[in-house]
């Protein structure tokens, strides 16, 4: 047990922004700044309301033979203080709605330059990632084929699912590593096959909930080669902490390297389904839930 | 002491008007459900399906809360106990059914 | 008038009415039991809900164990916990989640709600609205005993080998519904407490609507029960919608039915239901032919019905505080209540509105994101009232004679807290600022801030308030003043560095946030708001020393010892069952303080006018201006 | 309160304690309805095929008999209050008795519905349809049992000696005995009907 009292109060003396993770995607650095104008008027308002509350403690405390203004208040005044704060937060609504719409509908992606599915799951806590495969076409996801061994449910009568590639973690407590080009419009299909999770891109302001039975839409840019972590966002068992992922942004060439190395790596006749079998053999025992 | 309904015998006259209709409208109905729309109708003719049931329940509801339950006769403010939750189920399914992306 | 009277009550009120003989045969037990004294109820509501504030607090200091230290035994009680919670003396993932699952749940609805509603709108409605006692008594008996069995149920949780309910304070499906026997009592004892407060709030109701004394017109009722009657509005409203919620759970955990889980879901735990196999038939051939079988439900929609509930709900929190903190500053400011209609048409809005924004729970649930736009419009705009709520007890204080009293220090601090806790939340209504602070703890800051700083302070004054009242004993000033302090002080300091967190990207509901290496430089922080967290804790023992030391050795309190005009002060110091001991004509509103041509700087409701002008200014004085 | 206080005054809105507090919780009843309706209308809309194919398999004469029986004991539950207004005692224990009986009526038919369901391996757990059926019809059938069981009280306490003369309280009842009516009046069409046939 030690503590660390200087960074401990950090929060006291550094400014609140200054905490945000760097930023790495297009549209991150909008959101950001609607918080910080959000924030600048919070801090004016809390120095205002503030000010006033003390100013008043102060100056209006019991005194002898001080008396209270008998006063029950003015309608202009109401009006006045109804009126002003609904134009404030008019103008945040509007501003909101603009990043709104470009960052989470995923209708609006300028065409995905790259396109893939990942599943949260809970056997295991961790994320699979699936890419296209050489030929570049998913193969068909049916619904009812769904099975611990095909967990995206690829159609197996489909010839696009033979060779699609499904990247999961290693095994032990080491996290899923996936690569992904930057400077690309990636469009993510996120879905889960068991409870809730949260696909959680602090890097890149981006958090979806995987829901089962639905394939939700998400998209980024990424910036900034590099490695960063994936979160779970959302309450998902006991293991729901250790949901930790690896994303790899690559340059175009790196990620070219990187996928040819994957599909080398498997052979195209093997079912898509064997590889996720195997990997969540091996996933740790201990982060399971426990299971009566 | 219960509302300022009409005296008994007109209110007894309402009570068997208003059973009957209620049976009347139950047997419109059943034969409202059956298969007389024209296979060729396609969706539209399950909307009118749908139209024709819920609409006659809502008719058969209100003759209830209004005649058997005296809301026609009780103080005004009573009806709020039936119209406030009435638009909070219309607020909920409408949010409920914009669902998904 | 008021002296002439009051010889005929003793300490121990009760006995002392005349037309109460047929009390003195009462057993104890329909006296403090199963009493249907809406006054006793209330001291039951608190007595438990106190109880399990401590509960849920003892939870919430070994969830910030775990976070400062994590995976190190807890100090001193680390190795008497069994083996089910701990592994060597430090909680396990799995407990944490039940912990935290349970410290949720415990405090908004054991702590919050019956502490707001349940013991305010007991004590307060009948006597503030100058009656004997509920329109129903008999129920409101029954409201409380379904308590503390549903407590009861609640906790049973921890004692199954597969532990207490670990989906959260919100339970949300696959999740909830895949889990095991925790999960059922927690079901089971929401459904029950629900139940209560239905049965509560239909009986506040039914009070203020047709038991007001003689002359009280709606707009002369003090805000404390204006609040209380728009929260039991909520609750009729909002809380049945959980309960169907909570019955397609329950199914989807025992029946196998499938509200809200969709086919081919691969949640092995869902064989745990109680009814395995045999019991189930489900492969029938004759409906596989019919195509009866399969058909999925939705994971969302629980949320949707669960936070068309409890968005509700956190109204239902906070309202009964603004209401009390709104009194409790006008009698200490010894000024009128500045905006008293205002204040009501707010409270009205921000019950209204608070139907159509349960969807900013959801910004990142799935959901359509048009409906977004909308739920965050309206989110928005419920910061209106809000706004105008704080700028008119502002007003409130503007030009008044200030007495610092615990009760007032407590008011004053919910009005501090309570801008911090609703300005975060117009983060989170911002739905794209949300994205990134959606489930950190920014959140839980948030949920602190107001329901901590907010509800908890408001109850805090009016505890103080009416102790006197409640109990015929004052409460201890200084006492009261170091609880204020410390815990004000320390609640600061515990809650608000999880805004920096939050922003720095701090899930909440973590077991071990160091596995994660943008979390790492947070350990500190974490620790010191441990610290913090402890001492604040503690701090609460002055409140529950100070209520035991004055029920023993306080000052008797006087009839009216704030000097207050509402009428609860007409009642006798101790009020036994049926309250007042004269007759109640009320002849102005709550709020006549410092009227000028008086030399007393308050004017009671009940007091009956001594010039002729008087009368006619007294019938709609809230409107009478000064300008 | 019997001394010279008047403060247990009438009820303030005219209308007596008890049935104020009926009309509250029936808002509070609706609402309970609504989320099941809402979750119903959701689910029927993303499965609708399944929807329509299941409720083929309902019995809609059963639930049209059902109707009958709970219209006519909406009927004489009125009829008996206006009996018992007028003190007309005979007349209130007869329609009474009836509306009791109505109810029996109706949890029969009930049963032979629900074993027949099950003779065919039709369960809860079935599809969702089938679900909301059970879930929604078992609550109305858990109303219409506990509203029977004040009413039977009050028909045991007609015929001793003091009678039964409490008219408030039975319009009361007779408030949420309309109401469980009407909650059926909307399960039926929305359960049984309205999904087309093909
Ligand atoms: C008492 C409880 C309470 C109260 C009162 C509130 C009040 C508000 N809450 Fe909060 N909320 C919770 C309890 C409460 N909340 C809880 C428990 C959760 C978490 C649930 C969970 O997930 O576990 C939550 C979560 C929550 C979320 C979801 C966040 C997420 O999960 O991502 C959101 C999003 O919009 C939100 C918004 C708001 C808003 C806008 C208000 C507004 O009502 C606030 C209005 C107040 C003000 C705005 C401040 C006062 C005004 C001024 C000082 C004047 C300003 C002047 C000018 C602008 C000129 N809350
Ligand atoms: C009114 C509501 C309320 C109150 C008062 C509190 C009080 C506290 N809460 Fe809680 N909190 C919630 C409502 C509340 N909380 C909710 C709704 C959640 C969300 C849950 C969820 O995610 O589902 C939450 C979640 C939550 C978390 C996030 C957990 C997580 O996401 O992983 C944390 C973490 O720090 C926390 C901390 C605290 C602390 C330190 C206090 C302190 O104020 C507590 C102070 C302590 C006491 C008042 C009692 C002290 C006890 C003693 C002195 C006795 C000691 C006895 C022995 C040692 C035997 N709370
Ligand atoms: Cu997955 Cu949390
Ligand atoms: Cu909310």
């Amino acid at each position: 047990m030690s503590f660390d009292v200087s960074k401990a109060m950090e929060w006291a003396y550094k400014d609140m922004l200054t905490f945000f993770p760097e930023n790495v995607s297009t549209f991150g650095s909008e959101l950001d700044q609607l918080f910080a104008m959000i924030y600048y008027a919070s801090v004016a308002i809390f120095f205002i309301t503030y000010g006033i509350l003390i100013a008043f403690i102060i100056m209006y405390r019991h005194q002898e033979g001080r008396r209270a203004y008998h006063y029950h208040g003015n309608n202009l005044v109401e009006f006045t203080w109804t009126l002003l704060p609904t134009f404030l937060f008019a103008g945040i609504g509007l501003w909101s709605d603009d990043a709104w719409t470009k960052s989470k509908s995923a209708y609006r992606v300028p065409n995905p330059d790259v396109t893939i599915d990942v599943l949260g799951y809970q056997s295991g806590f961790g994320w699979q990632f699936r890419y296209p495969g050489p030929d570049g076409v998913f193969g068909k996801k049916e619904r009812n084929q769904i099975s611990s061994a095909n967990p995206f449910g690829i159609d197996s009568n489909d010839v696009h699912g033979k060779d699609d590639l499904v990247i999961i973690s290693p095994g032990g407590a080491r996290p899923v590593e996936a690569h992904l080009p930057i400077n690309k419009n990636v469009l993510v299909n996120l879905s889960s096959n068991d409870v809730l999770h949260s696909f959680f891109l602090p890097n890149f302001r981006v958090k979806q909930d995987a829901v089962p039975g639905q394939w939700i839409k998400v998209w980024f840019n990424g910036t900034k080669a590099g490695r960063y972590e994936i979160a779970c966002a959302e309450l998902c068992g006991s293991g729901h902490y250790n949901m930790r992922g690896l994303l790899i942004m690559d340059s175009q060439q790196d990620y070219d390297a990187w996928l040819d190395q994957q599909y080398k790596l498997k052979k195209p006749e093997t079912a898509p389904a064997a590889d996720s079998t195997a990997a969540l053999a091996v996933a740790p025992d201990s982060t399971t839930t426990k299971k009566n | 002491m219960s509302g300022h309904h009409p005296d008994s015998n007109a209110m007894f006259g309402s009570y068997i008007r208003v059973a009957s209709a209620l049976f009347g409208l139950t047997v419109l109905t059943v034969l409202a459900a059956m298969d007389w729309v024209p296979k060729s109708w396609g969706e539209a003719g399950n909307t009118l399906h749908i139209a024709i049931g819920l609409l006659i329940a809502v008719v058969k509801s209100f003759m209830v809360f209004y005649i058997f339950m005296h809301l026609k006769f009780d103080n005004k403010f009573i009806r709020a106990f039936v119209f406030v939750p009435i638009f909070l189920f219309f607020v909920l399914t409408f949010a409920l059914n914009v669902l998904g992306p | 008038m008021q002296t002439a009277i009051a010889h005929a009550h003793d300490a121990h009120g009760n006995a002392a009415h005349g037309d109460h003989a047929h009390h003195h045969d009462v057993s104890f037990i329909r006296k403090y039991v199963f009493s249907t004294d809406h006054k006793v109820i209330a001291k039951q509501f608190m007595l438990a809900s106190l109880l399990f504030l401590f509960v849920g607090g003892f939870f919430a200091l070994l969830i910030r164990w775990q976070l400062a230290y994590p995976g190190e035994a807890i100090p001193l009680i680390g190795n008497i916990l069994p083996d089910t919670w701990v592994s060597d003396g430090a909680v396990t993932a799995n407990f944490y989640t039940q912990l935290l699952s349970l410290h949720g749940t415990v405090m908004i609805f054991y702590v919050i709600i019956p502490l707001a509603v349940g013991m305010f709108g007991n004590f307060c409605i009948p006597l503030m609205i100058g009656t004997d006692d509920m329109a129903l008594p008999k129920l409101n008996m029954f409201s409380f005993w379904l308590v503390p069995p549903a407590g009861l149920i609640l906790l049973s949780g921890f004692f199954f080998d597969s532990g207490a309910a670990a989906a959260g304070w919100t339970g949300y499906p696959p999740l909830g519904p895949s889990s095991g026997a925790g999960q059922t009592t927690w079901l089971i004892s929401l459904f029950m407490i629900g139940f209560s407060s239905i049965m509560g709030a239909t009986n506040y109701l039914a009070t203020i609507v047709n038991k007001r004394a003689k002359g009280l017109q709606f707009f002369q009722m003090p805000l404390t029960v204006w609040a209380l009657m728009i929260t039991a509005i909520l609750i009729i409203l909002g809380t049945p919608v959980l309960a169907a919620a909570i019955s397609m759970q329950l199914t989807d955990q025992y029946l196998h039915t499938s509200f809200f889980m969709p086919d081919n879901l691969l949640v092995g735990a869902r064989d745990n239901s109680v009814l395995t196999g045999a019991f189930i038939q489900k492969g029938n051939e004759l409906l596989e032919h019919k195509q009866l079988l399969g058909g999925g439900g939705q994971p969302i929609l629980w949320q949707h019905l669960f936070w068309f509930y409890s968005h509700p709900a956190v109204y239902i929190m906070i309202l009964p505080g603004m209401g009390i903190v709104s009194d409790v500053l006008a009698t200490f400011a010894r000024k009128p209540l500045y905006g008293y209609k205002a204040m009501i048409f707010a409270i009205m809005a921000i019950a209204f509105l608070g139907f159509v924004v349960w969807g900013h729970h959801m910004f990142q649930s799935g959901m359509n994101p048009l409906l977004g736009t909308t739920f965050m419009l309206s989110t928005i705009v419920i910061a209106v009232p809000s706004a105008i709520k704080i700028f008119n007890w502002l007003g409130t204080i503007w030009r008044g004679d200030i007495r610092f009293t615990a009760a007032n220090l407590n008011a004053l601090a919910f009005i501090a807290t309570f801008i911090i806790g609703g300005l975060s939340g117009v983060f989170m209504a911002s739905a794209p600022v949300d994205i990134y602070i959606h489930d950190t703890y920014f959140i839980v800051a948030h949920i602190h801030y107001v329901l901590f700083g907010g509800a908890l302070f408001a109850i805090f004054a009016g505890i103080y308030y009416w102790f006197p009242k409640m109990y015929g004993k004052m409460l201890n000033e200084s006492l009261g003043r170091k609880h204020f302090y410390w815990s004000f002080v320390f609640f600061n300091l515990t809650f608000y560095p999880m805004h920096i967190l939050g922003v720095g990207g701090h899930m909440r509901r973590i077991y071990n946030p160091y596995i994660y290496e943008f979390l790492q430089q947070f350990q500190p922080m974490n620790q010191f708001i441990t610290f913090a967290a402890i001492i604040l804790g503690f701090s609460q023992l002055i409140l529950i020393f100070n209520i035991f030391w004055s029920l023993k050795y306080g000052k008797a309190a006087p009839r009216n010892p704030w000097q207050a005009n509402t009428l609860e002060w007409a009642a006798p110091a101790h009020p036994g069952h049926g309250n007042f001991d004269t007759d109640i004509q009320v002849y102005r509103g709550p709020y006549e303080f410092s009227v000028p041509s008086r030399t007393a700087d308050f004017y009671p409701q009940w007091e009956e006018p001594q010039g002729q002008p008087e009368e006619v200014v007294a019938k709609d004085s809230h409107l009478r201006q000064h300008a | 309160m019997s001394s010279g206080l008047s403060l247990a005054h009438e009820p303030v809105s005219k209308v007596p304690h008890g049935k104020l507090a009926m009309w509250i919780f029936l808002a509070s009843e609706i609402m309970f309805f609504t989320g099941f309706f809402g979750a119903f209308i959701v689910l029927r809309n993303s499965n609708l095929e399944l929807f329509s194919h299941s409720a083929g398999e309902l019995n809609k004469w059963l639930a049209l008999l059902n109707t009958f029986i709970l219209i006519g004991s909406s009927l004489t539950m009125a009829l008996s209050i206006l009996n018992l207004e007028k003190g007309n005692t005979g007349k209130f224990k007869l329609f009474l008795g009836l509306t009791i009986l109505c109810g029996f009526g109706f949890l029969i038919v009930k049963t032979i519905e629900y074993s027949t369901k099950f003779g065919h391996h039709i369960f809860p757990w079935t599809n969702v349809f089938f679900s909301f059926y059970f879930l929604m019809t078992g609550f109305h059938a858990v109303h219409v049992i506990a509203g029977m069981i004040p009413m039977t009280f009050m028909f045991i306490k007609a015929f001793t000696k003091k009678g039964y003369n409490h008219p408030v309280k039975v319009e009361t009842l007779g408030l949420y005995w309309h109401f469980v009516d009407l909650v059926w009046i909307f399960l039926f069409p929305v359960l049984y009907l309205i999904f087309p046939s093909h």
